[in-house]
């Protein structure tokens, strides 16, 4: 039997207070996402990944899981960009400077960058699927000799959802990086691509052999960023994605995150993708 | 919050037991006054107001007047919360619906029945945007609290979608079934913390339905019960004549 | 010349349900005087045909939120004589016990929330918050303990749920009912003693008028009538209840969605004054007490004291609960099942005195038990004539007064009567045409 | 291992003898026909044979509504909810349950070790109890027998005219020391057998399970399912759970309360956007099912389902997971099986 023994309740850790943050700036994206800065009591340093998630919490309210949208290499303070879709992000809406708030974390699997470098990095980022991704993006462009090139595959429902516009037009015009854009629908002003994202994947330039790709988005993105990756001939021990589910504890008690028998909040958000070839529910 | 919202209670087609649940609450009724300022009630106060942050609305729609009632309440109000089922579904009120109105009204009129106009009974969202229920009947204590201190906070109040069983689960409750009872726990919602089956008594499915009930698995359930299927669909439809009315 | 008046007062406040008060006089000659009842219908019948026994009282009690307990036990009664269900003692006396304690929640809300501002020139209660604090959280203890005795009986005040054909789903516990009759005595006979206090103050301000009429009520032998006995009127004396139509007579008429109804005259009065006025005798001391304190006496005919009527019979509701709970604990509470196997299909009456006056309620049950016709009668509907012919009295006698005050006056008569305009809508003879 | 004889009129002072020791909780009648684990006040109300109790023992460890922790709106600050270890004794508790008990402990402490559980834990001992298994128990069907004593540090094996009780842990025989008791030195009483079975050994159900996934039993089960999540929160293995804040009525603090949960509910996979990721009742109805016999079985070794029978007495439906499993075990063994 390879249950494991009830141990010692001294030894084990209080899973569920949170640490008492403080929002240091408020940046409104768009109509419905804001870019919030927090820093931790006495100036700790977070210390997560790419990819990894933070519970925020608002006493009174809830608490719900965030991807960490900063790089690691920022230092003193995170940033967390969260879409207003509820109770929670309603009120968080309402936040300004100054405004305490609970974190727990950080929480996951992050990217195991490791892996990614000395390679082409791909990102594919659907929608708010950007957040995370754009952690990895920054650490990337702040280690540059660490990693190859970088692509950056970014879909958005329309021109005027787009996320982090001062930094997509730096990426643009960043030499060392193949950035695209595209939007499902474009206001009348709009001149770039229109198109959902698998479309921009056929014209992209890729060295097969030496590439590591991240996907994030909607979960309808998966099944089509995956086929159209797979028919440019970019292998599965070459993607990673990152999934999302419903989480209420962050550290693998709770168990609203299963795929199958896999924890997200633990074995992902980022996965590697033969690792979940084989779950049914995964994609 | 710099200013006390501004509350105002309206009653429509129902029993008015809602708005008495609410002076029921002897214990909280001090705190919540000092919360709000109460406007406009009818029920408990002369004045009349112009404009309210959030109204508090009971009863279905069933008259001509009532509609346009209804339409005034809106434009004036900021956040509109039905209170108790009849405004929520409809209630008990729409039963009359399952049959055809005329017989209705000729049965308890006899020929002055042109005397009192009459419409289907409608529940509150049929006719004006309803920003949040308070469901039960007579609505729901715990849940009239709950939705009452989310918006004094300014946060959005969550509606359970779960069934009544999870709760008389969390309570332990000896299930009525097994004392040879029925019961319509299994697809009403959820949120009075199973009060009917925890005194003993089959939840009679006064919240009304959870969002995606298996009307045909319930019935089943019933008759297994030992009612007939006639009797059992009466027996959902006592809350639910509005909900069911469509998946029949 | 004569005087000119038109009154209109549309929704009137601090009454159960929504009613007009309308009068015209042209010239001094009084052309309307009436309380229009506007409430929409309901249809009730059309819910209750074909409904299951089990579910009828389940049904009426959401006749009406303030009256639901009444009903509850009205339709309870009717369907057990109708299937020839026997309840036991037990049941009984816990019924009594669900009586005592919506009269009492109902009298005091009236007295206190609904009356009181009148008396001192408010408009609801909310100001006497401030300006009355310890008077206001004294009707809210007496209330929360009426509505207690309704939760542990019933399992809630308001729509009561434990009551059903046969007996009870829950018995309260020895514990619970100890717990209620410690508070009954320590807290609620002071609060009442203090409300016949506060009422003294307040009773200056009810208005001096008579208008000689009959008074129908329940009378039975050995209690002050409530729970059940003869139907009984200060003009003809006491009829058994199956012969309640007699004592009714329900006709239509245009201004209002609720039938009136009439006996021996073209009007009568039900509720807590009929009640006092039959039955006076019946009453506890210190109930009786109460009534000299407060100048009501046998035989009176000013609708206004009604308001007075119910507080001195919430006195007697309290005690003579402390009284009912003794005789529970003293035979021992049983963990009695509901007995719910009909011995027969056939037509049950039954009647009730509920706060603002005998409620019928009737019901014949086909082979099924299933609900073939119904019909009840209640008691706002008995008193609306009574209404009527009170303002046609009342406006001559006060005319030379401000169309404010008339108003006012005319706005405290009807809440003196404490209609429940909900109940008088949504019941009405039926009889289902198969 | 040492064996008493314990009369049927001693019951009460087995009982008597722990509640001076310790806080007690064993099973109590509820309501009309039903038991449930309650703390002892009065020996005579003890139910020793019982068919099962409403909830395991679980809800002492894991209580159906927990505070996590309490804040202040006006300052921002939060104490954390202090879980008492219970220190009790568990008289009277069946073979499963206390199965279902280590399952908990494993989930508990591996990974991340949570405090509140594994306080609460501390210092339970379990006085076990033999059963006579109804039409709903099938534990034997996964290794767990009515008089199998693992995890227990007393147990009572019931006879005509008494009980015998057996000794087996250190911390057993301290509690029980001070009780006179003559020894038991009959023969081992015969063992009722289960009326309802898995047809098939466990070590093949791992590869039956394989193959179920898209098995049409899961779309059968759900005609009549209602999703009212009944299974999940009488299971005993169940662990999942909900937060949510709570504000009081004066706005000024609250509590950040856990409660049970259930993945036969639609809410419990959903996400922002209205994604739920297990839509219908047949892919909730697979997970619960897979939950218990394949996903954490994999990783354990151990199914847990603990064959108590619970979510089948307990389902509104009468679906019945034995039922289902041999639907899975029919098809995959090609042997005919009665309908779920
Ligand atoms: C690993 C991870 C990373 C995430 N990163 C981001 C991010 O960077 N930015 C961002 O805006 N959002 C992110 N989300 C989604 C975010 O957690 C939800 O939007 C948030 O929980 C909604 O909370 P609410 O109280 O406002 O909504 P609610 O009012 O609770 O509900 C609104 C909707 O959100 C769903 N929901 C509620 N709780 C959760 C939950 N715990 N997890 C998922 N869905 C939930 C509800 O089912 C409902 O459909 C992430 C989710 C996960 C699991
Ligand atoms: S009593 Fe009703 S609500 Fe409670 S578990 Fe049983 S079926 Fe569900
Ligand atoms: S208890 Fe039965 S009806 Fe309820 S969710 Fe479980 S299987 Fe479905
Ligand atoms: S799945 Fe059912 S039989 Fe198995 S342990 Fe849980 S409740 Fe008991």
């Amino acid at each position: 039997m390879k249950l494991q023994d009830l141990i010692n309740p001294a030894a084990a850790k209080e899973l569920y207070l949170p640490v008492m943050a403080e929002i240091r700036d408020v940046r409104k994206l768009t109509e419905l996402e804001t870019l919030y800065t927090v820093a931790l009591p006495g100036g700790a340093e977070l210390g997560h990944q790419p990819g990894q998630f933070v519970a925020v919490s608002l006493f009174g309210v809830g608490e719900a899981p965030f991807s960490i949208s900063s790089s690691p290499t920022r230092r003193g303070v995170f940033e967390l960009g969260i879409r207003r879709v509820g109770m929670l992000t309603d009120v968080l809406a309402g936040c300004t400077a100054g405004r305490k708030i609970g974190i727990r974390g950080p929480f996951g699997r992050g990217i195991d960058v490791e892996r990614f470098k000395g390679k082409d990095v791909l990102i594919v980022a659907g929608g708010i699927g950007l957040v995370p991704m754009r952690s990895m993006i920054n650490y990337v462009l702040d280690r540059p000799g660490d990693f190859g090139r970088l692509i950056i595959c970014y879909g958005s429902r329309s021109d005027r959802e787009l996320l982090f516009t001062d930094e997509l037009e730096k990426w643009r015009r960043n030499p060392n990086v193949d950035f695209r854009v595209t939007v499902d629908r474009g206001s009348p002003d709009w001149t770039g691509h229109t198109g959902v994202i698998t479309t921009l994947i056929p014209g992209l330039n890729l060295d097969l052999d030496n590439l590591a790709c991240c996907v994030c988005g909607p979960p309808v993105m998966y099944r089509f960023a995956l086929l159209a990756l797979r028919s440019r001939g970019v292998k599965e021990k070459d993607i990673w994605m990152s999934l999302e589910r419903r989480m209420k504890c962050g550290v693998g008690k709770c168990g609203h995150c299963q795929i199958n028998g896999s924890y997200v909040c633990q074995d992902g958000p980022v996965y590697h993708y033969p690792e979940i070839k084989a779950l049914q529910e995964a994609l | 919050m710099t200013r006390k919202p501004r509350v105002a209670i309206f009653d429509f087609t129902g029993c008015e037991g809602c708005e008495l649940n609410q002076l029921n609450f002897e214990d909280q009724l001090l705190d919540i006054l000092a919360h709000v300022d109460i406007v406009e009630w009818r029920e408990a106060m002369d004045d009349r107001a112009g404009e309210y942050d959030i109204a508090f609305v009971e009863g279905s729609l069933s008259t001509p007047d009532c509609i346009k009632r209804i339409h005034d309440v809106r434009r004036r109000a900021k956040v509109l919360v039905a209170l108790g089922t009849c405004a929520v579904t409809g209630g008990v009120n729409a039963v009359k619906n399952t049959r055809p109105i005329e017989e209705v009204r000729e049965e308890v009129y006899g020929q002055d029945k042109y005397l009192f106009p009459t419409l289907p009974a409608l529940p509150l969202s049929a006719v004006v945007k309803v920003d949040h229920n308070v469901r039960g009947c007579p609505m729901t204590q715990i849940e009239f609290l709950k939705v009452f201190t989310a918006l004094v906070m300014g946060k959005r109040p969550i509606e359970p979608d779960y069934a009544v069983c999870v709760e008389c689960k969390l309570r332990e409750n000896e299930c009525v079934l097994e004392r040879g009872m029925i019961c319509l726990g299994p697809v009403t919602r959820a949120g009075c913390d199973a009060h009917c089956p925890t005194v003993g008594q089959y939840c009679i499915g006064c919240r009304g339905l959870v969002s995606e009930p298996n009307i045909a698995g319930m019935e089943e359930i019933l008759v297994d019960h030992g009612l007939s299927l006639d009797d059992a669909r009466r027996r959902l439809q006592l809350y639910n004549a509005n909900q069911l009315e469509g998946a029949k | 010349m004569g005087a000119n008046l038109d009154i209109k007062v549309r929704h009137l406040t601090r009454v159960e349900g929504h009613g007009d008060i309308v009068v015209n006089m042209r010239d001094g000659v009084l052309e309307k005087a009436q309380l229009d009842i506007v409430e929409a219908p309901r249809y009730f019948e059309a819910m209750l045909k074909g409904r299951s026994f089990h579910e009828a009282a389940i049904i009426t009690s959401r006749i009406c939120g303030i009256c639901s307990l009444g009903h509850q036990i009205t339709s309870l009664k009717a369907t057990e004589q109708a299937l020839g269900l026997e309840v036991s003692a037990q049941t009984v006396l816990l019924r009594k016990l669900l009586i005592h304690g919506a009269t009492i929640q109902s009298n005091v809300l009236h007295a206190y929330f609904l009356a009181a501002p009148d008396f001192l020139g408010q408009g609801s209660v909310f100001p006497l918050v401030a300006s009355h604090p310890e008077v206001v959280k004294r009707a809210l203890r007496m209330k929360r303990l009426a509505n207690d005795i309704g939760d542990v009986v019933s399992g809630r005040a308001v729509h009561p749920i434990t009551p059903v054909p046969g007996g009870f789903t829950r018995i309260p516990t020895a514990h619970e009912l100890q717990e209620l009759k410690r508070r009954l005595q320590q807290e609620m006979v002071p609060d009442f003693l203090a409300t016949v206090e506060t009422m003294k103050a307040l009773a200056g301000a009810i208005p001096d008028f008579t208008r000689e009429t009959e008074f129908i009520s329940l009378r039975c032998d050995d209690e002050y009538a409530l729970y059940d006995g003869d139907i009984c009127s200060t003009d003809t004396g006491r009829v058994p209840d199956s012969e309640y139509r007699r004592m009714t007579n329900e006709y239509v008429v245009p201004h209002s969605t609720s039938k009136h109804a009439r006996a021996n005259r073209s009007s009568f009065m039900v509720g807590a004054l009929a009640r006092w006025n039959n039955n006076h005798d019946k009453l506890c001391p210190t109930s009786l007490a109460a009534a000299a304190e407060l100048g009501l006496q046998p035989g009176c005919h000013n609708p206004y004291l009604n308001t007075i009527a119910q507080v001195v019979e919430a006195g007697h509701c309290a005690l003579d609960a402390v009284a009912i709970i003794d005789r529970l604990l003293g035979d021992g509470l049983k963990d009695e099942i509901p007995n719910q196997e009909p011995t027969r299909y056939g037509t049950g009456i039954a009647a009730t005195e509920v706060p603002r006056g005998i409620l019928y309620h009737e019901y014949t049950y086909d082979r099924q038990g299933r609900v073939a016709a119904a019909n009840c009668i209640i008691p706002t509907g008995q008193n609306l004539a009574n209404i009527d012919d009170d303002m046609k009295k009342l406006v001559p006698e006060v005319i030379g007064q401000t169309k404010a005050e008339i108003t006012l006056k005319l706005e405290m008569l009807v809440r003196a009567y404490d209609p429940c305009i909900s109940c008088s809508v949504h019941l009405l003879d039926v009889n289902f045409i198969e | 291992m040492v064996r008493f004889f314990l009369e049927r009129d001693r019951v009460a002072d087995l009982v008597k003898h722990l509640m001076e020791r310790r806080t007690v909780y064993a099973p109590h009648r509820k309501g009309r026909r039903s038991f449930a684990f309650a703390r002892t006040a009065d020996p005579a109300a003890v139910v020793l044979d019982y068919p099962r109790t409403l909830h395991s023992v679980k809800k002492f460890f894991l209580p159906p509504r927990e505070e996590l922790l309490r804040f202040d709106l006006t300052d921002d600050t939060f104490a954390a909810g202090e879980p008492e270890p219970s220190g009790a004794a568990f008289l009277g508790v069946h073979s499963y349950d206390v199965a279902a008990v280590r399952r908990l402990d494993h989930n508990f402490s591996a990974g991340n070790a949570e405090r509140n559980y594994l306080v609460r834990r501390q210092g339970a001992v379990f006085i076990g109890v033999g059963f006579e298994p109804d039409k709903f128990h099938f534990s034997g069907s996964v290794g767990i027998e009515p008089d199998d004593t693992a995890g227990c540090d007393a147990f009572l094996t019931k006879l005509l005219d008494g009980y015998v009780l057996e000794i087996l842990t250190p911390t057993g025989r301290e509690l029980l020391k001070g009780l006179e008791l003559p020894p038991y030195e009959g023969n081992d009483p015969p063992a009722h057998p289960f009326q309802q079975h898995i047809y098939v050994p466990q070590s093949r159900l791992g590869r039956i399970m394989d193959k179920s996934y898209e098995h049409p039993v899961w779309a059968e089960a759900s005609r009549t399912c209602v999703g009212c999540g009944t299974c999940n929160l009488v299971c005993p293995t169940c662990y999942c759970f909900d937060v949510q804040d709570h504000v009081d009525i004066t706005a000024t603090g609250g509590s950040r309360e856990r409660t049970w949960d259930g993945c036969m509910l639609r809410g419990f996979s959903e996400v922002a956007g209205g994604e739920v990721f297990r839509e219908g009742l047949p892919e909730r109805q697979r997970h619960r099912v897979l939950r218990k016999f394949k996903y954490l079985s994999d990783t354990t070794g151990v199914p847990w389902c603990v064959g108590c029978g619970r979510c089948t007495a307990a389902c509104p439906a009468g679906i019945s997971i034995a039922n289902i499993v041999n639907r899975l075990v029919g098809d995959a063994e090609r042997t005919p099986v009665a309908p779920i």
